[in-house]
């Protein structure tokens, strides 16, 4: 007797999912005004009430959650700062949190469900590129807004997002400048395989052959690898003075660990890592990256009066232990960003909020970051910077001023075959 | 027609060094009951595995009509050819009615294509429910095979086995575990069966293989030991030394455990 | 070092282990009451049980035996690359493999199956990269398998299925 | 005893129908948000009908259905993303520096092409695959894992081929299929009405096979291969229809995925998901017809309610609910209402038997 009731437990708990489904169905139902067919009656229900809804898109499950959490909590700082003085129009912000899973139609479909059901006003969220990717045809056609934090690959420049993190030539092409400068001019190009390490290496190596460096290897591993005997293998024999390390996630934990096992030291051969910040090297070990470098816009340690109350207030909100990073930081002005536009343009509506944020400046932990009115990225510092033994990142090297951002790299002749191509 | 239905020459059958059957002749005639006795691991069942196709010939040929040669066939291939087996362990399937078992036991084109478009024709229902009419099993069958009881589901096999109409059939053991009653009835659908085929059947129970064998083949250590009629059988001083003997040794290994 | 030839401390360590590992294990099976249990449960689970065999002991035994090789050779793991939630899933596959070419329930399959897969994955990946790499062992494993399709180590057995 | 026969026919017929009509309407009472992800979810159930054919029929469990799965939806894709760059190279291809469409990109500049080539192509490696390993009488857990491997090793492939499938990105931003703008409320609700008569095509189809003799045939094969092999029959084959048949249905459930959702990448159809979508077979009760297409929605609907209700734990939901179910309805969600229906049986027995015990 007992099986069956439990059973019918269950399906109990089934339907009141189903319940649930249907409720908040009906409940988004009656916020919509009419049939959403009307665009002009879209954005206005979003002014209604007393709190704006911005939604928060990140992976809180799967592989990108170790990541994407932290940046989603210094989104939430940033909310609730923002609403601790007085919020923007003078309402608060209401933050809507979905979880992409570290799954790209996941993205897609959470992205549609923030706009079209809780018709936010903007979306701060994703990490890959491949997530915004997902995003991208969603925000478009629903006309939304989306502030992706995280440095890319760049080619491309949606009207519908703002890109807060670097574009390639505020990390890549200067840290490719500054080795080729400093460390030597033999290459080998290391990346996880996938769209990022892919471009990046397409562009280092357009700059290289332009710059008189030399490219002795390139290799790419499947997303997760954790064996890089082999490849440890092929740089021991190529010897490169240098090593531009493209990998993400958990290979970067193997790869550095298994470098040091095999005794090849920052001093044979450095490597410059543009994927791993204060939070990775927690995960891989300060031992074993000591000494190699890496390029970001922001270091925890980096010396502005703005860092030192944002580290304060992040250390506050989420324990002692957490650390703050590039794209940690990059997602918390975006929020801050967006909301200076929105009070500029005294309406959420997204037109409106365009208009209003080509040029805008705020005052970020990393120094003013401004958006760039034709690209929608921002102006932003550039930083290379020394792994320390206590898991801080030092800065050797900073750029004199913001530079400007070029996600297709028209700026630089080198490159012209790649932004031509991408053109047509 | 006196030529044999099955020939097996100098057939071997090697388990990686134990050769469970070695050059083994053998013959079966048609129109016969045809015993195979042994003590254990004389290789009966080898015998009738290696014809059906279940374990392979090392050397060897296994002739078909005089003809034939079965084995580098497969199994389906032999079953086309006319030769049904009935296992050990009844094997019918639990989760199909009894009347689907014989559905699909029943000869038939059974290629994947065919089978896709078949339907009943008068003929396969009548057969189909003569069978059922025959192992007694009309008021189950459409009940589920799992829930038959055991002898049942030994009679729903051997039917299995004869729907597919077969010229030669090999059974394995049929009346283990079987009451008394069961048996006789058992017996009697054996020699109904030999009617029109030849039949060959592994058994242990003598007062069976009495009843109802018209030759039997006594095994030892993989190859022939005797053949003929069960009298001759009884009588054969070497099949006393071997089988009695042996059992002899069994009934006092038995009361020393 | 030797020649081209790098053996860190942990790698050899890891060796060490495993070979540990394996003795203790074919110990455990082959010397031991609880081991021969155990294969006559693989092997004939109900005549084990008429012969008063606990089998769900022995599937208990087994499991919590397999799991704490798992967490040994996790341990392992720790000294080579990272460690996070998901590890589990970039071994599973391979693990897989080499009990398919090992052959279920063979010691000696599983052993020489990791060192086939292993050898040729590093070789392979040598060769090309580490995506086509991949794609070739299996495609080594699919043709292995045509020519042997129950492993490197087979157990016969009487039973019908 | 016939009358009762027809009788249950015309039962379980007439709730198929109310359930086709409902689903069939539900552009009326849905917001177009929510039919979007119903459609979604019934492509899933569509993929889990061929699952199922495969598992609860046959008794071979491929853990590597979401391979299938993309086939069908990048084949669908690379046409889509081809009419949206209008004869162009899609953006991926350049940044990788291809100068041209390669030739496995040619044939699908048809539409036509490329939808029968989403269902042919998973059912020719299927078939490849199938053949090589059944012939070989691999099956169990050898099957299993080489249909695993095979996601991990075309799942790297696609990744690593990033200048012809979009690498991790996968193939999005499309804008039209046969010209009409596929984003619009009208074009969705087009696919999705599609899907559900896709859907239906495909539920009664395979109704219709395992309920005659060939399903017979399928549930001896996977309760005793080998007996079935001295009735006559080469399992093998049969096996590899049907996975080659499943093959196909996933690479159809995989083209109305990508209409409907608009995007494709190696994450649908990694590991995990191909793992996924054997719990909405086992969820939903296997061995059935309906059961698959129960669990695959309302596991998803589950899976979307829990994820927007509860985002930071909902994973933990979605575990209690498999673990509760595996442990307490082992044949799913449909093996409740048969235990219903075989207690119920029973009962009648037991009084029949009662009325022939009080003649005697």
């Amino acid at each position: 007797m007992r099986k069956p009731f439990i059973a019918f437990v269950l399906l109990g708990l089934f339907l009141c999912v189903l319940a649930a489904c249907s409720a908040s169905e009906n409940a988004a139902n009656a916020n919509e005004p009419e049939e959403t067919d009307n665009e002009s009656t879209e954005d206005t229900s979003t002014d209604n009430g007393d709190t704006i809804k911005v939604g928060i898109l990140h992976s809180l499950s799967g592989t990108m959650a170790i990541s994407e959490t932290s940046v989603q909590q210094a989104e939430l700082l940033a909310i609730e700062e923002i609403n601790e003085n007085g919020g923007v129009l003078g309402k608060q912000l209401e933050p809507v949190v979905e979880d992409g899973a570290s799954d790209w139609p996941t993205f897609a479909e959470k992205a549609g469900k923030l706009l079209e059901q809780d018709q936010v006003a903007a979306i701060f969220g994703g990490w890959t590129s491949a997530s915004r990717k997902a995003m991208l045809p969603v925000v478009e056609e629903n006309n939304g807004l989306l502030f992706y934090p995280v440095q890319y690959e760049g080619m491309e420049s949606s009207p519908n997002i703002f890109y807060t993190g670097a574009a390639p030539n505020q990390q890549i092409v200067p840290a490719v400048n500054w080795l080729l400068e400093n460390k030597g001019d033999s290459f080998f190009l290391l990346g996880s395989d996938y769209v990022f390490p892919r471009t990046a290496n397409a562009a280092i190596k357009a700059q290289l052959e332009a710059k008189g460096g030399e490219l002795v290897g390139e290799e790419y591993t499947p997303l997760g690898h954790t064996d890089y005997n082999t490849v440890i293998a092929k740089i021991r024999s190529e010897q490169p003075e240098v090593i531009f390390n493209t990998l993400n996630g958990d290979s970067n934990v193997a790869f550095f660990k298994q470098l040091s096992d095999a005794g090849i030291t920052p001093e044979d051969t450095t490597v410059l890592s543009v994927s791993v910040a204060e939070e990775e090297i927690k995960g891989i070990g300060a031992e074993v990256i000591e000494g190699h470098l890496t390029s970001w816009n922001y270091y925890q340690t980096t010396d502005t009066s703005e860092n030192e109350a944002f580290v304060e207030n992040y250390k506050a909100a989420y324990g002692d232990d957490a650390v703050t990073a590039d794209p940690i930081e990059a997602g918390y002005f975006g929020v801050h960003l967006w909301a200076k536009a929105v009070e500029k343009a005294g309406t959420t509506d997204v037109e409106a909020v365009k208009e209003a944020a080509k040029g805008i400046s705020y005052d970020a932990p990393n120094g003013t970051v401004t958006i760039d009115g034709d690209n929608q990225h921002v102006y932003k510092t550039v930083r290379i910077g020394e792994v320390q033994s206590d898991g801080m990142i030092e800065q050797v090297w900073q750029s004199e001023e913001p530079i400007k951002p070029d996600p297709f790299l028209e700026g630089y002749d080198w490159a012209n075959e790649l932004s031509e191509s991408l053109a047509e | 027609m006196s030529e044999n239905m099955l020939t097996l020459q100098k057939v071997t059958v090697d388990f990686s060094g134990f050769k469970a059957i070695n050059e083994l002749d053998f013959q079966v005639a048609p129109n016969n009951v045809h015993f195979v006795i042994g003590p254990n691991g004389a290789g009966k069942t080898t015998l009738l595995d290696c014809i059906c196709g279940k374990s392979r010939a090392t050397s060897g040929a296994i002739l078909l009509h005089g003809k034939k040669d079965l084995t580098k066939r497969s199994e389906e291939k032999i079953v086309h050819q006319g030769i049904a087996r009935k296992f050990q362990a009844p094997s019918i399937f639990h989760k199909l009615t009894v009347m689907e078992n014989l559905e699909i036991a029943m000869k038939q084109k059974k290629r994947l294509f065919a089978m896709m478009k078949a339907k009943w024709t008068k003929t396969e229902k009548q057969s189909i429910h003569d069978m059922l009419d025959l192992i007694d099993l009309i008021e189950e069958k459409d009940e589920l095979a799992g829930t038959l009881a055991h002898g049942q589901k030994q009679w729903l096999e051997i039917a299995m086995v004869l729907v597919q109409e077969p010229d030669i059939v090999l059974l394995d053991e049929p009346i283990a575990g079987m009451s008394k009653k069961e048996r006789d009835k058992t017996g009697e659908l054996i020699t109904k069966i030999a009617e029109d085929r030849a039949v060959l059947i592994v058994e242990h129970d003598m007062d069976f293989v009495k009843s109802y064998a018209d030759i039997v083949t006594v095994m030892h250590e993989g190859q022939v030991l005797f053949e003929g009629s069960m009298d001759e059988v009884q009588n054969d001083p070497k099949v006393r030394e071997v089988y009695l003997g042996r059992k002899v040794e069994e009934d006092a290994d038995n009361t020393g455990a | 070092m030797v020649g081209s030839l790098s053996l860190p401390y942990s790698r050899l360590f890891i060796l060490a282990l495993s070979i540990v590992c394996l003795v203790s294990i074919y110990y455990y099976f082959y010397r031991t009451a609880n081991g021969r249990r155990t294969r006559a449960v693989m092997q004939n689970r109900q005549m084990a049980e008429c012969l008063g065999v606990s089998t769900r002991k022995v599937d208990m035994i087994t499991f919590a035996i397999g799991s704490g090789f798992a967490g040994v050779a996790g341990c392992a793991l720790t000294l080579l690359g990272a460690i996070g939630p998901t590890i589990g899933t970039n071994y599973i596959i391979d693990a897989f493999m080499v009990v398919v070419v090992g052959g279920v329930g063979a010691l000696f399959g599983a052993v020489a199956g990791a060192f086939g897969i292993g050898i040729f994955n590093t070789v392979f990946e040598y060769v090309t990269s580490a995506s086509i790499g991949k794609v070739l062992i299996f495609l080594l494993i699919i043709a292995f398998l045509q020519w042997r399709p129950s492993g490197l180590v087979v157990s016969r057995s009487r039973s019908l299925d | 005893m016939q009358s009762t026969i027809i009788q249950k026919l015309l039962g379980h017929r007439i709730i198929f129908s109310i359930l086709f009509i409902l689903l069939l309407t539900a552009p009326l009472y849905l917001s177009d948000f929510r039919l979007n992800l119903l459609g979604k979810f019934l492509a899933f159930a569509i993929l889990a009908i061929g699952l199922d054919l495969l598992w609860g029929y046959t008794g071979v469990l491929s853990l590597g259905h979401g391979i299938f799965f993309g086939l069908g939806a990048y084949c669908m894709a690379m046409y889509l993303k081809l009419e949206a760059n209008a004869g162009g190279l899609p953006d991926f291809m350049t940044w990788s520096g291809m100068s041209e469409l390669p030739l496995i990109w040619l044939p699908f500049q048809y539409p036509i092409v490329a939808i029968i080539l989403g269902v042919l192509f998973p059912a020719f490696l299927a078939f490849v695959l199938g053949s090589l390993t059944f012939r070989n009488r691999i099956s169990g857990v050898y099957f299993t894992i080489l249909s695993q491997a095979l996601v991990l090793v075309l799942v790297t492939l696609f990744v690593g081929a990033q200048n012809l499938t979009g690498g991790t990105s996968g193939l999005t931003n499309f804008e039209t299929l046969f010209g009409i703008p596929m984003n619009e409320a009208s074009t969705q609700t087009m696919f999705y009405i599609i899907t559900v008569v896709v859907l239906a095509a495909i539920f009664l189809g395979c109704r219709r096979l395992v309920n005659g003799r060939f399903g017979n045939v399928l549930i001896g094969i996977r309760d005793g291969e080998n007996r079935m092999r001295f009735l006559g029959y080469n399992p093998s084959a049969y096996k590899t229809f049907i996975y080659t048949l499943s093959a196909a249905i996933a690479g159809m459930a995989g083209m109305l995925f990508v209409l409907q959702v608009g995007i494709i990448s190696p994450t649908m159809i990694g590991i995990i998901p191909s793992i996924e979508m054997v719990l909405w077979v086992a969820l939903g009760g296997r061995g059935t017809i309906i059961g698959p297409v129960i669990g695959a929605v309302l596991v998803n609907a589950a899976k979307t309610g829990f994820s927007e209700s509860y985002p930071d734990i909902w994973t933990y939901f979605l575990g209690l609910l498999f673990v509760l179910v595996v442990v307490f309805l082992p044949k799913g969600l449909t093996g409740l209402f048969e235990t219903w229906k075989a207690r119920r049986k029973s009962q009648n027995v037991g009084k029949h038997v009662d009325v022939a015990k009080s003649y005697r």
